[in-house]
């Protein structure tokens, strides 16, 4: 079973989200790492090294994404981690901003996928099975 | 061990000295009582949020407030103008997410991002690092009452702050401010720096001014069944009381059934209004406030308005004194002036139409009525009897033990084994109870009004209709009916 | 003397010859009816109008459908695809005003100034000048029912234009399509006309071809009484059910007290399925529609979307079968294809959203219906009584005496005596009476309430108490109040 | 009293406002000629000559008011009423354009004022009493 990390970074504390995702991926077969709402980049980090996980599921909702997931990739890189993938989504910019733009930002800080708010995480699985293999 | 108990002056005047040394705006020579004080009585009663509301609630009307905050100071200053100009009755100053954990130096990174950027890296307005000067110059360039909204477990500086600028409302709670916005702070925690906030307006309130205060009611916006968060905003409202506050603002968020939210609101105010009685807080001014709809919205900004729209119908018809609006951008991120304005100006204008309206008396809504209140006085007298009497006491223990349970909450103090779903004309029912603090006969009737639906549905009982109707509104429905 | 009798085949087919000779498309041989029952028998269930309907009707939902008509041909299919894309479950085809007065030639002028203006100088489609070749090309660009909605005397071959290809409902009546849109055209006339349009209809049920026939609900659309449209719906259902109509939907045009309308509806629905059952009408399918607000819309888009949503939660409620949408630029001109969808989107979210719930039942609500239907019902008697027990020659009698009158209404065979106004509750109540044949004591509840709001207002009960409601919507409010 | 004709032009049945505006202008102390619904320029102009009017206002509110119009101040010069004052109100085009434009439109067509949508003949009591004097 390949291993996940979900949480919510930063100090955000949508929830909900993060629930429904642990539910589906869990339901997928996956074996998911939930470290829950206001966790820091280390946090996800940590998460992941230990369970061997392939990908990071970063959900940000409040707005404040860009800030929180600066240097995210570097610090995956300095811990030994540096080619996980990264997925990036929910509301991640504080308001309605043109999506490409959003998206070359967030790939350009290293994440692998970015997504557009009310993308479910149902239309991300197909992804997630293509970068994780089977 | 904390109880539910006035705090003395001079412990409140001693925690006070320390507060203002949190952050550097602290300081400010306005935060004198000696100088606060006359400047909060100086300010014409069309600005006080208390008097305002007071005098809505005695003519049944219905106002408006939206939610908005950005980083910089005079963007945010144009930001509440031009809401006003829409027809907002309040406004608010919603603070960003940093404030609220009191990263203060997060907070101002995030503003000077801001000025450099031309655009608010932050979510909310950081009304500490803005300090006294900063919110005094809102207040004084606006022509509605503010209040401060946050999600703060600790916003004892904040409170101060603002209040000494002029902002005559403030809203929060020890429960409501904690669990859906908090991970690993304790409630005790919370609760102790709340009452050290309603401490404060009831410091102000014995030296002649008043200032309201508003517990949060849709607590995670998700699905919360009327019965928990009622019972959360009758407690707030009597810590609020026993520290001094007077004018109360208990809340609602926007179920989805026109007839259980009407039910809701008018369950609330009654028995927060007896709970207060019964407790013995004389002269107390209770009003509502009705949440548009705080789930997940929809994507399209048309449906958006429709549910907006469809939400203030509900709220007039109520007779919620106040209605929190949202904005057609919701779904998508905080919204532009702009959009904040559609909504607000689509909520008054329906608001203003039906202001002479009410919803009938029926069978249905009385029963429903009934429901809520028996419900609320199950898990109140649940709280007051695991607690030995004490509220604080009762809070703590009560969430320790499951038997007050927000559903959805990340917070870690919360037991979250409580599931909601919609019955089959899309009331908010329990599907799985954990250890809620309800008698037998209540959960028979919620597990029937579930059985009903899922047999309609022709379809099992499980968590999967718990999902779906979180799903649902955004993508067009109340209930969330499995896939045919 | 004209009767409410069933035109016999002969006359019928008679009166048809000339029919098709009023202008050159009237020759089209898919006009002949060995061509075109096969091809209605052809079209698809959900293409139906009529069995769509109905269907609703036993669902207990709320279809939306819009109003929408531009002069070229390839426009008009692209905007009603737009509509469906938005959510349209009927689509429309409003016809322009020169087609609906027969100005055939205008409307040809018309066609081609658009085309070289490359935008509609007419305010609808012209389907008698674009012929069955047109019409069918619409019909069969789109995937759901087409409607022609108009106003029009004398819309024998628009209605046997529109049938032949495949537009399976057609809205109007003798008095609805008259005594709103017309000035000097006599009740005689048009109920002579529309005796033909609803034959054709019979004819095609007799060839077992189900076609739905709505009546005009909303008649001036301003401050109507429910009583007096009601009356105008029920007169017109039977009238169509004696030519042999099965499938009839009923209207009604909001009027902005909730409880009234939703009691309007009830009553509409109930007292048309009894007099029609009464009057030895069988099998027939009676559906309600609801139109949103018909008078004066506020200028500012995001109110009037308010507006519509305000709109659509009424008659959600209100169980009525279809809603008839409006635009946020309703106050300004037609909308374009964009603006009519956000009126759509806005409407059936709010629809799908309340589709499994219902308005209580309730004192008040009973109180309403039975007011209504005992005024209907002594509006009905009286049309009888004056006609001699025939309901044509009572309804022209009745008009002339001013027994039947409506408000605001151009025709000149209309009395015009009757001035509606609000009261306290903005429940629409009647001022004036004129000679409308309503009982005293009717009359007394209505000086009433009216002197309620009089009182309240401290005014005097007049003139201006009308025009204050006229306009008052407009400016964002029910009840048009004296200047304080 | 001066006289004005008020009445809505060609296939329009609008009939609220009109009403509107009758009682209006006559509270305001004009002797007002109410032509009606689906009027002409003819019976507008016959109406003027015969009561001897200095004000012929016309409201179009179905749209067709551009096409109904045309030709108006011609018709009048040839009815020796040429320097009769013409207003056209109600919502005179199709659609909602930019009214500037429009007001152009008509103007050229010889109308002396031109009114946008939403405005109410309270607000047009000025002008009148303005181009008719006292
Ligand atoms: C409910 C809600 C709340 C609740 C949250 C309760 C709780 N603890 O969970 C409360 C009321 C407490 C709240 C508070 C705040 N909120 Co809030 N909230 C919402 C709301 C209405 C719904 C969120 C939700 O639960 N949706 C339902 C779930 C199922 O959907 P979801 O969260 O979007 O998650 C799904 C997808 O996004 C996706 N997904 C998520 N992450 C990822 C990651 C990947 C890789 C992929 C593929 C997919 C994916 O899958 C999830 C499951 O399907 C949204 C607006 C909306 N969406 O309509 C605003 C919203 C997220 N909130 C917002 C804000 C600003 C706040 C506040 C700062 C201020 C405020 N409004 O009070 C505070 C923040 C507190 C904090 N420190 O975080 C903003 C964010 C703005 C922005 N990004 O520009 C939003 C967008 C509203 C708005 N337009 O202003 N909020
Ligand atoms: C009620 C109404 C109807 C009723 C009319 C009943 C009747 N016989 O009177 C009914 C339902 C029958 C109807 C029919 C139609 N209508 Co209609 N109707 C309306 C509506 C909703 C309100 C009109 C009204 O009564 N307002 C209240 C009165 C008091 O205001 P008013 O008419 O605007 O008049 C005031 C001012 O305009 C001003 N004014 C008027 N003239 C002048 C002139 C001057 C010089 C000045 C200074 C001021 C002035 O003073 C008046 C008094 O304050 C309007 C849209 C709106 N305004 O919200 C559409 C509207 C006028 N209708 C419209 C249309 C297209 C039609 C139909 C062709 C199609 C249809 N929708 O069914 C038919 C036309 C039939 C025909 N041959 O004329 C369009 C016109 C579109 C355009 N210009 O681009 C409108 C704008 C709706 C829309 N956005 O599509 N309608």
């Amino acid at each position: 079973m390949k291993s996940i990390v979900i949480g919510v970074i930063g100090a955000d504390v949508h929830a909900v989200g993060n629930k429904i995702i642990d539910y589906t991926l869990t339901n997928a077969g996956y074996n998911v790492i939930n470290i829950g709402v206001l966790s820091s980049q280390e946090d996800f980090i940590n998460a992941a090294i230990e369970a061997d996980a392939e990908l990071i599921l970063v959900s940000s909702l409040y707005g404040h994404g860009e800030i929180d997931c600066r240097g995210m990739r570097q610090k995956c890189i300095e811990s030994g981690i540096g080619d996980i993938f990264l997925y990036v989504g929910g509301n991640i910019v504080v308001g309605k901003q043109d999506f490409s733009e959003v998206k070359q930002r967030f790939l350009q800080m290293g994440f692998n996928r970015v997504y557009p708010p009310g993308i479910s995480i149902d239309m991300a699985l197909n992804d997630i099975k293509n970068d994780l293999g089977e | 061990m904390l109880l539910n108990k006035k705090m003395s002056e001079a412990d409140f005047l001693a925690e006070r000295e320390k507060v203002l040394q949190a952050w550097k705006t602290g300081s400010h020579p306005d935060l004198d009582f000696s100088r606060s004080i006359p400047y909060l009585k100086s300010i014409p009663e069309s600005k006080n949020f208390a008097i305002k509301l007071s005098k809505a609630k005695q003519g049944g009307v219905t106002l408006v407030q939206p939610r908005a905050g950005v980083a910089v100071l005079d963007d945010h200053i144009q930001l509440l103008k031009s809401l006003i100009d829409a027809g907002a009755d309040f406004v608010p100053s919603t603070i960003d997410s940093y404030t609220r954990q009191n990263r203060y130096v997060e907070a101002e990174r995030g503003i000077q991002e801001s000025q450099i950027a031309h655009r608010s890296m932050l979510n909310g307005f950081p009304a500490v690092n803005h300090g006294v000067d900063g919110c005094k110059k809102v207040f004084e360039n606006v022509s509605v009452p503010i209040q401060a909204r946050h999600g703060t477990p600790d916003a004892r500086l904040l409170s101060e702050i603002i209040h000494a600028s002029g902002w005559t409302s403030n809203e929060g709670g020890g429960i409501s401010y904690n669990i859906p916005y908090a991970k690993s702070v304790s409630l005790e925690t919370t609760i102790k720096n709340w009452q050290y906030v309603d401490r404060l307006v009831g410091y102000y309130e014995d030296h002649g001014v008043t200032i309201n205060r508003e517990p949060f009611g849709p607590l995670t916006g998700t699905l919360v069944p009327p019965c928990i968060s009622n019972t959360v905003q009758i407690i707030e409202a009597l810590l609020a009381a026993e520290q001094g506050v007077k004018n109360i603002t208990v809340g609602y968020g926007m179920g989805g059934n026109v007839v259980q939210d009407i039910a809701a609101i008018k369950a609330l105010l009654r028995q927060t209004e007896s709970y207060l009685h019964r407790y013995g807080y004389k002269n107390m001014i209770v009003t509502t406030v009705f949440h548009q709809w705080m789930g997940g919205f929809p994507a399209d900004e048309a449906a958006a308005t429709g549910l907006i729209s469809m939400s203030s119908v509900v709220a007039a018809l109520s007779k919620a004194t106040k209605m929190i609006t949202k904005s057609p951008h919701e779904s998508v991120g905080v919204p532009t002036a702009e959009a904040n304005g559609i909504g607000i100006k689509a909520s008054k204008f329906v608001v203003n139409l039906l202001k002479d309206q009410h919803f009938p008396e029926s069978m249905e809504l009385q029963m429903e009525i009934a429901q809520i209140e028996s419900e609320v006085d199950a898990l109140m007298d649940a709280v007051f009897t695991v607690g030995d009497g004490d509220l604080v006491q009762g809070v703590i223990k009560a969430f320790e033990q499951g038997i007050l349970d927000v559903p959805f909450a990340p917070s870690k103090f919360n037991a979250g084994k409580v599931l909601p779903a919609r019955d089959n004309e899309g009331f908010i029912r329990i599907l799985e109870f954990g250890n809620l603090g309800l008698p037998e006969v209540i959960k028979a009737h919620h597990r029937a009004k579930i059985r009903e639906r899922a047999e309609f549905e022709k379809r099992d009982i499980s968590f999967q209709l718990t999902i779906d109707d979180v799903n649902a509104v955004a993508n067009g429905h109340l209930i969330g009916r499995g896939r045919k």
